[in-house]
């Protein structure tokens, strides 16, 4: 029983590091234009955190529209 | 068991591709304001794509599979 | 037997899956340009289905282009 | 070990992503010259681009569920 | 056995990259025309390329590993 | 023993045929930009082998600034 709370716990740790890689990756290709300097500009810093959060608003509110259709 | 983990895997990849591009569709950076209706919209517009899509695609087997061409 | 007559039957199903949910993101991102309202106009509906065939054609040729090469 | 392979499986996802972002924004094709400067200082953009983006997940996660949202 | 796997996997990863690449080269949307000529080019113009990657990248190994930089 | 041996062998050429398969898949589309006939000019074939050698070398630099900053 501990071995599997162990790895659900490090199943679920796991799809949260995937999902900062993902969104990391979405977010910088969208927020940060060009490499003038190392570093992350006030805009930029701004335009990531909304990035987030819009991605996962866009997210919840899909998986919520696909449930009510069912 | 298995027949769940596929459905799983399956309403994951969904859930993913939508993100993805109603996402892209609906927001742009700086992600300044919301765009809500759009994602509704996209929703379904996505949902009527995959049917387009599933439909042309089974039918599209079906003649290659009888044509002996596959 | 019939297990395995099953894991490969839900396999082929699970593949189809998977190139529907494919050929849907490609032939979305390529058909629809913009999330106007939620219906596919005829135009939309029309590549979509054209997009699905090309797609399959090329594939098919180019897998019969490998085989001919070798 | 279960945890060192989830630690390797994130390093490596990180310089995939990395390599595959920083080669977009700091060299373009014909690749004639290179661009050491740009690299180190992209390197240096992403990591921080991804501590912001880790902050605003975990923030809007834990939100989430305090609210019940998810 | 798993040298066929592996095999398997090979072909269909090529597959899957030339069918990609040949089909965004070669085919548009409304897809209302067939390029059969371009996708027969495009498949010996991306086998070409996938012989100087290889060239490319096996010399800057080998060369990599003899100078100690890997 | 020997099993273990054949295993690794297998493992490391298959990772080397899959980094060649992303390698051609992104110097490809960064390198040869239109299709009109089956043969490699020498300015896509120079390009090609550049883009290959840039790639390594930005990744080989990120990997050493990643463990330089630990």
């Amino acid at each position: 029983k501990e071995i599997a709370a162990f790895l659900e716990s490090e199943n679920s740790k796991q799809k949260v590091q995937m999902s900062i890689h993902q969104l990391t990756n979405t977010c910088f290709k969208n927020c940060v234009s060009s490499i003038t300097d190392s570093n992350l500009n006030a805009q930029e810093e701004e335009c990531l955190s909304s990035c987030v959060n819009k991605f996962l608003d866009t997210n919840i509110r899909l998986v919520k529209g696909l449930q009510n259709s069912q | 068991q298995i027949a769940q983990e596929l459905a799983v895997a399956n309403a994951t990849e969904l859930v993913s591709k939508l993100t993805e591009n109603c996402f892209e569709k609906c927001l742009t950076a700086p992600y300044s304001t919301n765009n809500e209706a759009c994602v509704d919209q996209c929703l379904t517009k996505y949902m009527k794509s995959w049917n387009a899509v599933s439909k042309a695609y089974v039918a599209r087997i079906q003649e290659a599979s009888t044509s002996g061409e596959i």
